[in-house]
């Protein structure tokens, strides 16, 4: 009796998207005893996702990308704030690259660090840049009559996520 | 009747609400368990902190119900040394009882003291001990047992005496040596 | 009378200047309880020590939301079975680079990504079996239409 | 006296400052399809002959043609009065209004200012972002809850039960190892 984690075999096939299956994914498969077993069952799991992703049958797509530093998890019609002036002008739409995880209720594709650029496309429109609030840095020594107020505010790029989608199927 | 998209879904967020922040009702047995160690481990579950929504200014704490009190293990010789003190303000009103007449006296009063230390010191401490409770044998009120859905695992083994096994048992266990004849224990 | 230009103006001690200097304290300080909300002297002094605890405050929130997060990721891991620190390590030594923030998001929000992130890592430390122990048995072995 | 006007009354009455934080949001999902910019009205209030407008008339000679091209929705009003100091006042399509009094100013800070009041939404400036993201759908596998990782067949299990309580060691005991040592060297 093959007994394998519907989850195991998840990780598993999104690290073949990543690049070819290595002895250290093959670890992986600690529980699975026959190798032509594990090969069928990568090749159906595999082949039940790359068949949502053809059909379209999947659910809402979800994302975690990495931005300025920080990592959002953003799915579409999302509005994420970024703590930094981008370049971009209000209402440009740009194409986020660096995308750590995507996934969907049946599937989850992790990369290792990053997914392939061509696989999973994540776009974003910058609708505000602003001001956050002010706040007081105070300084003060005691018996000195010391004592200053420097006052800061930090910039925001508020960006809208337009859509997440799945390229091509996940083995290619 | 046909939901739209928008409507079923705000109907199943707040299902989904509900059963997030459901309270559950465990069940821990403390037979033969150092009542210290599962202080922390009680304490744990009373805070909420073995769920993936704790904050310290959430309240989503379980309840448990600790059963079989009466048969706690204190190591080393703490039944004897263990004492708890107590003060009536008055002079010459001070008291230290130690953890055995404690015990006799009533026998989940060792637990619930190092339960309630273990508790932070902060003003959700009686709100949470209000959802402990203790019971000196494994009979449980049936409002309360019925309430029960989650069991805590125990944090030793449950040693079991010479008399408990059973004769064959005994019988087939290897021998790995032999007193000689001439031995006296 | 003596004369002063527009520059020098705002030095005269008019009872005007008084009020909005004190306005500007009373702002900020009506949030304070007893007399430090509404006499000056206790007031001003009652502020400067609040701008700076606010400054430390701003670095412990910091803190503090970290552990949080930290507490919420063991807390679920801990149910499937896996300890954080093999967890974080599994999920390092996998190339794995998702931070604890979203970690944490992920373990109450989308909880089959986060099982299938701790079976990763899980894989990844039973070679040594000395750090995760026994596999917890809350773990489901199934086989939903893999194997047939 | 022309500080900061705003429409809070708070700030110019005698209750003090309760500034709330405030969570994203924006109307009519704007960005999915098309992005409507939010800025609808800027009204440049300034002295022609008073030195505390001086950057600002530099600012209309130069670059008030570059601003108009820039943001072509919105309508740009030019208002002189004497003697008093300029102001800037930005009004966005969702009713929010907000003046800005530029006396300290140079021209390099007016176009920054004034670029800030362009490229902002239109709500109540110098309030604290409380959250940095905003999502209509928190969840899309379901949130946790505490039967998520439960296996199916405890539910079945009257509690308290001895199986599920029983602990579980992660090392084998001494007596565990000799009986396994004794199991082994048993054909011998």
């Amino acid at each position: 009796m093959l007994r394998v984690l519907p989850s195991v075999a998840r990780s598993l096939a999104s690290s073949l998207s990543v690049r070819p299956l290595t002895s250290k994914a093959q670890a992986v498969t600690g529980e699975i005893v026959d190798q032509n077993r594990e090969s069928r069952v990568i090749k159906t799991v595999l082949g039940a996702v790359n068949d949502q992703i053809e059909k379209g049958t999947h659910s809402r797509l979800f994302a975690v990308i990495y931005l300025h530093g920080k990592q959002f998890k953003v799915t579409a019609e999302d509005i994420i704030a970024v703590n930094t002036v981008m370049p971009v002008g209000i209402g440009e739409t740009i194409r986020l690259n660096k995308i750590l995880l995507a996934a969907s209720t049946d599937f989850t594709l992790i990369g290792r660090p990053l997914l392939d650029q061509d696989l999973v496309r994540v776009y974003a429109t910058v609708i505000e840049r602003t001001l956050g609030h002010e706040y007081r840095i105070f300084k003060f020594r005691q018996r000195t009559r010391y004592q200053r107020s420097y006052f800061y505010r930090q910039n925001y790029t508020m960006l809208r996520i337009n859509g997440i989608e799945i390229a091509r199927p996940i083995d290619q | 009747m046909r939901l739209t998209p928008l409507l079923r879904r705000s109907l199943s967020a707040s299902v989904d609400q509900k059963l997030t922040f459901a309270r559950l009702w465990a069940v821990f047995d403390a037979k033969h368990q150092n009542p210290f160690n599962s202080a922390e481990l009680i304490a744990n579950v009373l805070q909420g902190k073995d769920k993936p929504l704790y904050h310290y200014h959430t309240d989503c704490g379980d309840h448990v119900v600790v059963i079989n009190c009466k048969d706690i293990s204190l190591p080393w010789y703490e039944w004897k040394y263990r004492m708890y003190y107590h003060h009536t303000d008055y002079a010459g009103g001070a008291s230290w009882t130690a953890a055995w007449e404690m015990h006799d006296k009533n026998p989940t009063k060792v637990l619930e003291k190092a339960v309630y230390r273990a508790l932070p010191g902060d003003l959700t401490r009686r709100l949470r001990m209000s959802r402990l409770h203790l019971y000196a044998d494994d009979s449980i009120p049936d409002e309360i047992k019925e309430n029960i859905t989650r069991q805590l695992r125990q944090l030793r083994k449950v040693p079991r005496k010479l008399d408990d096994i059973p004769e064959d048992e005994r019988r087939s266990f290897p021998k790995l040596f032999d007193f000689p004849e001439n031995h006296t224990l | 009378m003596v004369t002063l230009t527009s520059v020098l103006a705002h030095w005269v001690k008019t009872p005007a200047n008084r009020y909005w200097k004190r306005r500007r304290v009373f702002i900020e300080s009506g949030h304070f309880y007893g007399r430090s909300r509404n006499c000056y002297a206790i007031a001003i002094r009652r502020l400067e020590k609040a701008w700076t605890n606010a400054k430390h405050g701003r670095a412990d929130l910091k803190k503090t939301t970290s552990q949080t997060w930290q507490s919420r990721i063991s807390a679920s891991t801990e149910s499937l079975g896996l300890n954080y620190f093999p967890f974080a390590h599994g999920l390092a030594h996998q190339q794995v680079a998702l931070g604890k923030k979203v970690l944490a998001d992920l373990a109450w929000s989308e909880p089959r990504s986060f099982r299938s992130l701790v079976e990763l890592a899980r894989n990844d430390a039973c070679k040594d079996p000395a750090h995760i122990g026994e596999p917890n048995e809350n773990v489901i072995l199934g086989s939903e239409g893999v194997d047939k | 006296m022309l500080w900061i006007i705003s429409e809070n009354r708070a700030e110019c009455s005698t209750m003090n400052h309760y500034k709330p934080g405030f969570f994203l949001k924006e109307g009519f999902n704007n960005g999915m399809l098309q992005h409507v910019p939010s800025l609808a009205r800027l009204t440049f209030k300034f002295c022609k002959s008073h030195g505390s407008s001086r950057f600002m008339r530099e600012y209309i000679e130069s670059e008030i043609m570059d601003l108009a091209r820039q943001c072509p929705t919105a309508v740009i009003y030019l208002k002189p009065r004497r003697h008093r100091d300029p102001v800037v006042v930005a009004e966005y399509i969702n009713g929010h209004k907000e003046e800005l009094r530029c006396n300290p100013f140079s021209k390099q800070e007016l176009i920054r200012w004034i670029n800030l009041m362009t490229t902002t939404s239109g709500r109540p400036s110098n309030q604290k972002l409380l959250k940095y993201s905003a999502t209509s759908s928190i969840s899309i596998q379901g949130p946790w809850n505490p039967w998520v990782y439960k296996p199916t067949e405890e539910n079945l299990e009257e509690l308290p039960s001895e199986r599920l309580s029983a602990a579980k060691a992660t090392y084998p005991t001494a007596t565990e190892r000799v009986l396994d040592m004794v199991k082994t060297s048993q054909p011998r």
